[in-house]
């Protein structure tokens, strides 16, 4: 019964995606790049850090980054609490 | 992750764990230099971790590697990472006031293409270590609580 | 004081944050202590967010921006986009905010009791803590990345809290992983969407996004994907299996916290079509969608209500349909919010009912889903045929159960009737038929109110539950400030729709507003 | 359409996630659906900070005068990998769990977890 439904709803996504594939602008060239080349500039200036990517994840995005360890802190007390009984 | 591997792993592991952390740290020092961080850097001990239980099982590890100080060490990374924010909390949550201030990595980087200075880019560095002890510490604490479950719902079937 | 002030939006996210880290280690020291602890913590945020609403209903937006050298500095200077995350809080994040509080804060003292008996207290409180965290993230920020962000903390921490009572059986980890696999698609296809605006307009701040907007046909996959992603995380129907199941495995209190977490999709979800796309889009259409989605929603959620014998599931059900009611205000609100004239004279109304209703939902859902916890707490069964009687024991936690069913089917001193009515007053004029469907749904609702009314508290005293007492202190607590708010909601709705909501529907609808706060007169 | 393979290709990796995830009735499958999933949307953000030519941005050593790609798709790329180390790991030790209770990863043998 359920299965035609998610056959239709999977070439129905599937559809959906390459046709935004397809519509994007071409590879290799984006279409706006002022921010990005805001921090290529200034990232030496600024936060006095030769590797811009980082620059990126501790500075201009460091709240970012915090939620991305509070993530990673998170997982690891579910998965203790999830295994607090069997662990004994 | 059922007993000890054969005398051929363990002597690889032997040899090659005490590499694989001093890579790891290497990494997550050097975040601001090079390729990496503190992610990558926690991630490569951490996987040292692994290669540990997997050669000799999770029950001689769990007496060498304690799982509680491991969660202390996590807390202590974010917490650190959180407290990193605060320095700059004169301007804003997560401003760089270490940057170019003269102090601990507070020396000004070369502006353009140069080798690389240990000591710039301020709070990056020590966010970097900071994270670098949190993943460390939380990936160990999942590779080690996954495996001694394993081990116990494993035990519990045979029985 | 002043510096408080200014940091307050940093340091509403930041001291649940540290808190949290702290907790684990402070659990090793006092185990018993730590629920106190956490909700001083809430409490302390609580007066936080109270700040904030006064200064951001009195002098307008505030904006923070991490990292950069003054906190109110958008723009660096001489460049005309922003660079840094900011946090951007109008009155419509801050009415968000303040639910959030208010609801974590009663769930962490309700805890106190509740948990007491349970090992792996100290976690308990930490993912509530992170939870709690993570809806401040998601109804502050301005930010579309922070926003996946912190609805990726929001997911994880609330399976982990879901699945907590997996260890006697597997029941609550089947809710989980259901809701889990649910959570990530959509957050997955949450950051494909924002990888869409990226890849088009090279920017990740809402404002500088809704300044580019184009609708471009990239703009209306991002469009389609973001509407049914949050809807799903929300519990609207077609995509509603996940909510009966984790509702009813999670702890009560932390039930009652999911109820906000889903509010705070659905809010992202108003907030991504107002303030990103407003009239660009085809506002008909897509608000007849939300229509469509919230009459099923209502209709569908009510109906499998009325069948079900487990009192926390049959709760679940009622908050499908109650999203129902907020999909249909704000909806008929955005179908007519290209024609002034509409808008004016029933539009604003109804969007006003629709954003009433989401705090009165999460007050008096929260209620309900206390009582029931308190139901559970005493008896140890969920199961309405075992129960029976109960109003001879427990006086304090009937009153309060009325209360919340008054509350919920609309019936006249209590909030539920306030926001309902102007519901149906502007829905009518929109369309006659809507309005009796929901008047229908909300007669449903009071029928099997009074279902379990009947079979949970009156009746004979069963003979297992003689010896069964009142509810401890604090769970007794947790549950009369909730009541007060509604009744005071209930008495005077005109004053909180004036005060706190108008605000908030005003800073939906004006998107110029919105923009121009972060890249200056446009 | 040639130059925009790649996105194609991110595309293809997408569905092959999804398919997994609404076809397959193993929780472990399951868990690497949705590892696919996530791998194809992390692609997806590298591939749109790709500029023709560039180097890595990094001022260590870069080659003098040449172009570099966009900085901040790789940031976010970085911390949507650690979210999906944490999302696969709380998954599986779900799994285990429900190993543990009924002795199957099987969804159709799990009460509630059927279709």
């Amino acid at each position: 019964m359920k299965k035609p439904i998610f056959i239709l709803a999977f070439i129905f996504f599937a559809a959906f995606m390459f046709m935004a594939a397809i519509d994007m602008r071409p590879f290799g060239e984006p279409a706006r790049s002022e921010m990005d080349d805001y921090f290529i500039e200034n990232a030496q200036v600024q936060a006095s850090s030769n590797n811009v990517v980082t620059s990126i994840v501790f500075d201009y995005r460091g709240f970012d980054t915090l939620g991305e360890g509070t993530v990673l802190f998170t997982a690891v007390i579910g998965i203790v609490a999830l295994f607090r009984e069997v662990a004994k | 992750m059922i007993g000890e591997m054969s005398r051929i792993v363990r002597t690889m592991t032997n040899i090659i764990f005490g590499f694989i952390v001093v890579f790891g740290f290497y990494v997550i020092a050097h975040g601001h230099l090079s390729p990496g961080g503190g992610f990558q850097g926690g991630a490569i001990v951490a996987s040292a971790f692994a290669l540990l239980l997997v050669t000799y099982g999770t029950e001689v590890i769990q007496q060498y590697i304690a799982k509680d100080l491991l969660s202390v060490i996590e807390s202590t990374g974010l917490i650190l990472f959180g407290s990193f924010g605060f320095l700059g909390i004169s301007a804003t949550y997560f401003y760089n006031i270490v940057a170019n201030s003269g102090g601990l990595f507070g020396s000004p980087t070369v502006i353009g293409v140069n080798p690389g200075d240990l000591n710039t880019s301020g709070t990056i560095a020590l966010m970097n270590i900071a994270v670098g002890l949190e993943v460390l510490a939380a990936l160990g604490v999942i590779v080690l609580t996954m495996s001694a479950a394993a081990e116990i719902i494993q035990n519990k079937e045979k029985s | 004081m002043n510096g408080i002030l200014m940091h307050a939006p940093a340091l509403v996210i930041a001291l649940p944050l540290l808190a949290a880290f702290v907790t684990p280690i402070l659990g090793r020291f006092n185990y018993k202590k730590i629920s106190w602890f956490v909700s001083a913590v809430f409490g302390v945020t609580l007066l936080l967010t109270l700040l904030m609403a006064g200064q951001i209903l009195t002098n307008g937006t505030i904006v923070y921006v991490f990292g950069g050298g003054e906190a109110g500095l958008a723009l660096p200077s001489g460049y005309t986009f922003p660079i840094r995350i900011i946090f951007q809080i109008d009155a419509m994040g801050i009415f968000m905010a303040l639910i959030t509080a208010v609801i974590s804060f009663l769930a962490a003292v309700y805890s106190i009791s509740y948990m007491e008996d349970y090992s792996g207290v100290d976690k308990y409180y930490t993912l509530l803590l992170l939870l709690a965290t993570s809806m401040f993230g998601m109804e502050l920020t301005g930010d579309i990345f922070n926003f996946f962000v912190f609805f990726e903390i929001s997911s994880i921490s609330s399976v982990a809290l879901i699945s907590f009572r997996s260890t006697f059986n597997g029941e609550p980890a089947e809710a989980a992983i259901k809701y889990m696999v649910i959570s990530s698609i959509s957050a997955l296809m949450v950051l494909f969407a924002i990888g869409l605006f990226y890849g088009q307009y090279g920017t990740l701040n809402m404002a500088a996004i809704a300044s580019f907007m184009q609708f471009t046909k990239l703009d209306k996959m991002a469009l389609i994907l973001f509407l049914t992603m949050l809807a799903m995380k929300s519990g609207a129907v077609p995509m509603h299996m996940w909510t009966p199941d984790a509702y009813s495995e999670a702890p009560s209190a932390i039930t009652v916290v999911l109820v906000a977490t889903s509010q705070a999709s659905l809010y992202a979800l108003f907030r991504i079509i107002f303030s990103l796309y407003n009239v660009t889009l085809n506002t008909v259409t897509v608000g007849w969608i939300l229509i469509i989605l919230g009459v099923l929603s209502m209709f569908i959620g009510v109906t499998m209500a009325v069948i079900q014998k487990d009192i926390k599931r049959l709760m679940a059900y009622h908050s499908i349909s109650q999203t129902g009611y907020m999909l249909l205000g704000v909806g008929v609100g955005l179908a007519v919010l290209a024609n002034p004239a509409a808008l004016a004279s029933y539009g604003i109304k109804a969007m006003e009912g629709g954003i009433f209703h989401i705090i009165n939902n999460a007050l008096y859902k929260g209620l309900l889903f206390l009582t029931a916890g308190a139901l559970f707490y005493r008896t140890g069964t969920r199961d309405l045929n075992k129960m029976g009687g109960l109003a001879h024991n427990m006086s304090y936690t009937t009153l309060f159960y009325i209360i919340g069913a008054a509350a919920i089917a609309g019936i006249p001193p209590f909030n539920g009737f306030a926001s309902k009515l102007i519901i149906y007053e502007s829905v009518y004029q929109f369309n006659p038929l809507l309005a009796i469907i929901a008047m229908l749904v909300s007669i449903l609702t009071l029928a099997s109110f009074v279902k379990i009314f009947h079979s949970a508290f009156l009746g004979p005293q069963l003979e297992q539950y003689k010896s069964v007492q009142e509810v401890p202190k604090s769970m007794v607590f947790a549950m009369a400030v909730l009541s007060i708010i509604i009744i005071f909601f209930g008495l005077f709705p005109n004053l909180i729709v004036k005060y706190i909501v108008h605000p908030a529907v005003m800073a939906l609808i004006n998107q110029s507003h919105y923009t121009s706060t972060i890249l200056g007169g446009m | 359409m040639i130059g925009n393979f790649p996105f194609v290709a991110v595309i293809m990796l997408i569905a092959l996630g999804m398919y997994s995830l609404m076809f397959k009735k193993n929780l472990i499958k399951i868990a690497i659906g949705l590892t696919l999933l996530e791998g194809g949307v992390n692609l997806f953000l590298i591939t749109l900070g790709y500029r023709k030519g560039g180097v890595a941005p990094i001022y260590t050593m870069a080659p003098e005068g040449v172009k570099m790609v966009l900085p901040t798709p790789q940031a976010l790329c970085l911390t949507s990998i650690v979210i999906g180390v944490a999302t696969t790991a709380l998954v599986l030790s779900i799994a285990m769990i429900l190993y543990k209770q009924y002795g199957t990863i099987e969804t159709d043998e799990i009460r509630r977890l059927r279709g």
